[in-house]
């Protein structure tokens, strides 16, 4: 029948055989590629791979820095602030449409028109408007990821039931206590959703801005080591971009459950 | 002893476009009654009960609260405030807040502003512990002691709507509106809560006698006449069917008061044996809900003459 | 025909080839033949594309021919080993420092962030520079950026932005849109040494018609240079190089054909692979790659017909393309 | 009060509006800046933009093509296939793993991996391993879009009470009749609802690729005339790149009334 | 004329991990019968569906479906099938399909496949017209043949029940099984409801009149006893509460069945007093709902007998 469960072992088992399998995919093909050219790079041997691992996380000769950690702070950070002001910014003009119908019929245009624009394309435009210094990263996070977040937090303040808003009125809560301890409390746990779902776009925003005028950061790195075909540095720096992009959306979801309980609790 | 008014609805209309829902409606609550409301459904039941809460003010006339304890004074209403509690029939709780917190929370936004929680933290902490001590007792006294920490998502209906009501009562409203507060649940959660109601009626009488003010007023919408009569001590019929002809309109103007009468009180342990109500209840369906029925509005408003006569028959206390 | 491909980025020397196509010397798309392609036997498909990803597109044998310096095919070469079929141009000039009125010499730059492409022949002439100049490169900072957006920081005057080495047209732009700033030194001091050429893998040149295609590609280029030479010819062609490259008017581009200097005839390009010069200067290019870790391992330079290594300079092509008029 | 409606025609005054204030401070900014640099393009003036419309829209002597219409035509066509073959390809993969327990268990692990990782830092894996030709574009956009919908196909099916599978079962359906009959038309509104949210990474896959290679498309086109520092040709072709994007969410949203009519009653 | 079987189940236990739900339930029902599940919340009336159905089949025992339509014969269920249709409390429909197209949905799978309707359309067009006139007598019959084009997203949650009902009427299911079909209706909408099964238990009483084989034998779970006593002609109690201690058990074996007997049968017209069964009532509440209880499990099994005695009683036609 369709749709029927299968026992938690064997879903333990298949995901490490399908783990394995692409392993030895990988394998078998690097091992092909080198048959016919043992130079080549595009698709590196294990040992190529360790080396190229070895590379990234021992401290260079040349910058005095492990490149792996020193890309991670730069990108980290710059993501952070990034992030940092597209949420405090789309909360804030969130807030303000979800609340008030004019400010609502006054911004809804530009933002809708503003989050079909693909970010890449305005990665031009912030040059020339934001320069290319760490601002820059940030500017360009931040009005990135801003007309999605604004956007979602508006319809979640739309959503909250009139009859609660009415409610906190009888209860005696002033306008100020109804956004704060209403509805930003409804909206919270939906903009860690969103946020969750803008990681990754604000990633491609930083990592395409990072390829072109960073000096340290995965982007630069990549672009670098792509230009010289160390794929052997690349591939695994792409896995440390998966696994960083993980480890974020755990972190949100972490602190989800810590600031909106309820939310989790299938509300 | 002449019971102070909670509640003065004047000339009230409304509408919405061009189709006209409640027409001239006068009503008079007296402090410490539990007024059950009842009509066809669509006759503007809740859009009254709107207009007392003040979120969709009236096209005509005024709703006037009475509130304050010892002496009441009147105020117009033009917006939700803190002197008419609430309980509708869903969205009866802020989902993020626990069961007691949920109670607590207006007694947080009565008697505290967010520059005092944020400034004056290590006083709002101990004003906090004493709110969530009075909202347990709230909260046992709906009989739910035991669930003071679980989120609405983790109650049954039945429960969040009890929550609810403590809710409400802890601020101690001037008057109580529950629209049709029990009609999402089923036949023993009903009968539990009804039996609540009763229970604080019982607390209205039992103030009466020791001559304080009666601490519950209430306003219930219900679409259930067996509700009505077993929880209210007066029944009200909103009804778009009445002789509005006779009256001079040419067109329907709107649902009116057409039914005002006194209903037979129980308390909470007596048998619900709802066989005695049932010529009022054919009355009532009769008058109010039958779509052709067409008596003058005034015919069936009662509630004033039955006062009269109780109280000559009451000897002075 | 069999079919040959050849990735290209925009770059005077280079947008010869999709000048070509325009002209209808060749047909860059693959099934069709242009006049030369049928003279030939040859398909060449023309791939454009980013410098840099023209630079792996060969490395990861995703094209036969490419568009490249003698610096950047060093690296790919140890993975793919190649043949320079072709010498395009020399940098003479067209890679600069460009310095704001702060700095009035090198000293000054001590200190101070040099901005421009990390690892490539920026960096190069930057360093051959220093060393010309009796400096240390150690003792000054280059920090990677794209020289695009180098050269737009510096025309915007972003604070911090005292030098770039960019090559043209950014070049020309800045000191176009900036007055006040000056060039410190640019590659005419290192002739010869900044080759742009076309180098195809071994592996290619050994399928059927495999020299025919390199040749081919000389032919193509040597044809267009001749419509450059002629007087009735040279402007249009010159536009059409710059169509693409920049949008520098008729004369900043016959400003930028003089710093990128064209090995116009089979001759000029012929002597430069004969020449002990190229053997001196590809010794110092290996070095320097060598030193800034771009490649692995030293890779092998050869020249002339018949000498195998990564790297082969051959001239043959360019010859055969002479001789079959 | 709080989230107080406001008349229609405000709506549209202060929308309205808002655009035009947009239009004022645009001219504003460039008065500034061509003060001060009367050559300046980075910011150009009306008369600067219109003169880049007119190249964008008029025969190209060199070329003999509409450059808008070219880019247009070469952008669409790659979105069209590469969304086509992600959408098929997540349909099937989707369905799969929705229906059958051990193909979830097997593939999961994988996709969730894969969806996590910022496309463009695989850009220069797909370079090295799928070519450059058209097919890159399409197997690009292909493989950037298809985690993500085939999650969404996945959860979807998960989301398809089991009550209405037995049910159909008693109604004599077969296996097959089972997928096709009830969990597609299922699946079929929030495949669209996902595409639509898909579109925009799409675009930005292809505006990133086409900035590297190609020659023809918006993203070569915006590359390069930024490059030339055109931004009088940039800006007008980034309006057209969002009204390109509002265009495909309108056309997929009508797609969507039309084939789940019951998806838009509020289902 | 002795009536066939269409359900038999035999021996049937199920649980859930190590806690035990159904013990040894035995159970027979006939052609034509109505029969009410009854039962305390959680004791495992829709695990029992669910066994019938073929969704979650049993740990240990039987069930076998009597289908056809002269000579029944019997099949061990293994999964669920075109014999046994169902109607459950919530996602009663398909919400793609409208009304109409609900209905007809069973008649698709039923009498097509997929190759027959893609390669096959023109022939499948007329059939499809056919089904849906087919579907539209059907929606009449419940009184719905002015909804048919709406999507159940569009219709009440009584119109949806309804076009459920005829959903699986359509497909003349051997046995139709209905897990708390009017749970989450209203009253009125409920009163409806069971009036249009009591005009289907008519149906097979005309039926039986001529001689012919009953067309409706339905299995009804519902935890409102006046709604079992009047819908069913026969009532079922499971219940966890028994004397299983006698039996031999030391843990809670789980429930079983533990009352059956005949029910009042009513006409759809007939007036609904339910005061004529206050004392089967009571005695369902005293057998099957009191967690105190502990009679033997076949004390109140009074069903065959009663049927021996009744037959006896019938004079021969
Ligand atoms: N926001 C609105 N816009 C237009 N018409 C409305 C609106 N709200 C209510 N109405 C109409 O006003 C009339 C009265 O509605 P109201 O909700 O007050 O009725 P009710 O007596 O509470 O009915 P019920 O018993 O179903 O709750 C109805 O006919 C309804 O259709
Ligand atoms: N999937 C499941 N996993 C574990 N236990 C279950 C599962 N489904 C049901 N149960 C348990 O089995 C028992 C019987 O459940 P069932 O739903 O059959 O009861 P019911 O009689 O239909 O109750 P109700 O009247 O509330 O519908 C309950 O105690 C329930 O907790
Ligand atoms: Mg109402
Ligand atoms: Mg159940």
């Amino acid at each position: 029948m369709i749709g029927e469960p299968i026992a938690r072992v064997w879903h333990v088992t298949l995901g490490i055989g399908a783990v394995l399998l692409l392993l030895i995919a990988y394998t078998i093909l690097s091992m092909r590629q080198h048959r016919e050219n043992p130079d080549d790079k595009t698709i590196p041997s294990w040992s190529q791979l360790s080396e190229g691992v070895k590379k990234s996380v021992e401290v260079n000769q040349r910058s005095n820095e492990r490149w792996v950690v020193a890309d991670a702070q730069a990108t980290s950070l710059r993501l952070f602030w990034g992030v940092f002001w597209g949420v405090s910014g789309s909360l804030l003009i969130g807030m303000l449409m979800g609340c008030f119908a004019f400010v609502e019929a006054f911004l809804y245009p530009p933002l809708a028109f503003l989050a079909k624009i693909p970010p890449i394309a305005l990665l031009a435009v912030f040059f020339v408007l934001a320069g290319t210094g760490e601002t820059m990263y940030v500017t360009m996070i931040a009005f990135g990821v801003l007309p999605t977040l604004a956007q979602t937090v508006y319809l979640a303040v739309k959503e909250v039931p009139a009859e609660l808003r009415y409610k906190a009125y009888t209860l005696g809560a002033s306008h100020l206590e109804i956004i704060w301890n209403v509805l930003l409390r409804h909206v919270l746990p939906k903009l860690i959703d969103a946020i969750r779902l803008q990681i990754g776009p604000a990633m491609v925003y930083l990592i395409a801005a990072e390829m072109v005028v960073g000096d340290v950061g995965f982007g630069y790195r990549i672009r670098l080591q792509f230009k010289l075909l160390n794929m052997s540095v690349v591939y695994p720096y792409i896995v440390v971009l998966g696994a960083f992009g993980f480890g974020i959306d755990y972190a949100l979801r972490k602190l989800q459950a810590f600031v909106s309980p309820w939310y989790a609790k299938g509300y | 002893m002449d019971q102070p008014a909670s509640l003065a609805i004047d000339c009230l209309s409304h509408g919405f476009g061009t189709k006209p829902v409640l027409h001239d409606v006068q009503l008079r609550i007296l402090r410490g009654q539990i007024v059950a409301l009842v009509g066809p459904s669509g006759c503007g039941k809740s859009t009254l009960l709107r207009a007392i809460v003040g979120t969709h003010l009236p096209r005509q006339g005024t709703v006037t609260v009475f509130s304050g304890n010892s002496h009441l004074t009147g105020h117009v209403v033009e917006g939700p405030g803190r002197d008419r509690g609430i309980v509708y029939q869903h969205y009866s709780l802020f989902p993020f807040l626990t069961a007691v917190e949920n109670v607590a929370f207006g007694l947080m936004l009565d008697q505290t502003n967010i520059s005092y929680r944020l400034f004056k933290f290590p006083r709002w902490l101990k004003r906090r512990a004493e709110h969530l001590k009075q909202a347990r007792e709230f909260l046992d006294r709906v009989g739910l002691g035991s669930a003071a920490s679980l989120y609405p998502s983790e109650m049954s209906g039945g429960m969040c709507q009890r929550v609810a009501v403590a809710q409400a009562l802890i601020m101690k409203p001037a008057l109580l509106l529950l629209d049709e507060p029990f009609g999402a649940l089923d036949e023993a959660m009903r009968e539990e809560l009804q039996r609540m109601l009763l229970g604080l009626y019982q607390e209205n009488l039992a103030a009466r006698r020791k001559g304080e003010l009666e601490p519950h007023t209430m306003f219930i919408v219900t679409h259930e006449l067996n509700e009505a009569l077993y929880v209210g001590d007066r029944v009200v019929g909103l009804s778009q069917y009445w002789d509005w002809r006779q009256a001079g309109h040419a067109q329907p103007p709107g649902a009116t008061v057409v039914y005002d009468c006194s209903a037979p009180i129980f308390e909470p342990d007596d048998t619900r044996d709802f066989s005695c109500f049932a010529g009022q209840r054919e009355e009532i369906r009769d008058v109010v809900f039958n779509p052709d029925s067409a008596y003058p509005r005034e015919k069936h408003l009662r509630y004033w003459q039955e006062l009269e006569q109780q109280r000559e028959a009451e000897p002075a206390p | 025909p069999p079919v040959f491909s050849l990735a290209w980025s925009e770059y005077p020397s280079w947008s010869a080839f999709g000048v070509c196509h325009e002209t209808g010397l060749i047909n860059g798309a693959a099934g069709k033949l242009g006049s030369i392609e049928e003279k030939w036997g040859v398909d060449i498909e023309l791939k454009e594309a980013e410098y840099d990803p023209c630079i792996a597109m060969y490395g990861a044998g995703q094209t036969d021919a490419v568009c490249i310096t003698n610096m950047d095919v060093l690296n790919a070469s140890l993975s793919r080993p190649g043949v320079a079929i072709l010498a395009t141009s020399t940098s003479y000039g067209a890679d600069a420092c460009i310095v704001s009125s702060a700095i009035a010499d090198v000293k000054d730059l001590k200190g101070k962030k040099v901005r421009g492409l990390a690892l490539s022949v920026s960096e190069y002439c930057f360093a051959r520079n220093l060393q010309i100049l009796g400096e240390d490169p150690a003792e000054y900072t280059f920090v990677n950026m794209d020289p695009g957006a180098a050269a737009l920081a510096m025309q915007q005057k972003q604070a911090d932005f005292d030098a770039i080495v960019v090559w043209n047209p950014f070049v020309l732009d800045t000191l176009n849109q900036r007055k006040d700033c000056h060039v410190l030194f640019d590659s005419s001091s290192i002739p010869n040494e900044i080759i742009d050429m076309v180098v195809m893998s071994e592996s290619a040149l050994q399928k059927p018609k495999g020299k025919e295609f390199a040749s081919a590609v000389a032919d193509a280029f040597y044809a267009l240079n001749k419509r450059m030479a002629d007087a009735t010819t040279r402007d249009d062609t010159l536009i059409a190089l710059g169509e693409k490259f920049s949008n520098l008017d008729l004369q900043s581009m016959r400003k930028v054909v003089q710093q990128t200097k064209f090995y116009a005839t089979p001759e000029e390009a012929t002597k430069l692979f004969d020449s002990a010069e190229l053997k001196d200067t590809m010794t110092k290019v290996v070095d320097f790659c060598v030193k800034m870790e771009i490649v692995a391992k030293k890779p092998v330079v050869a020249f002339g017909a018949g000498a195998t290594g990564n790297l082969v300079f051959d001239p043959a092509y360019i010859a055969a393309a002479a001789a079959k008029p």
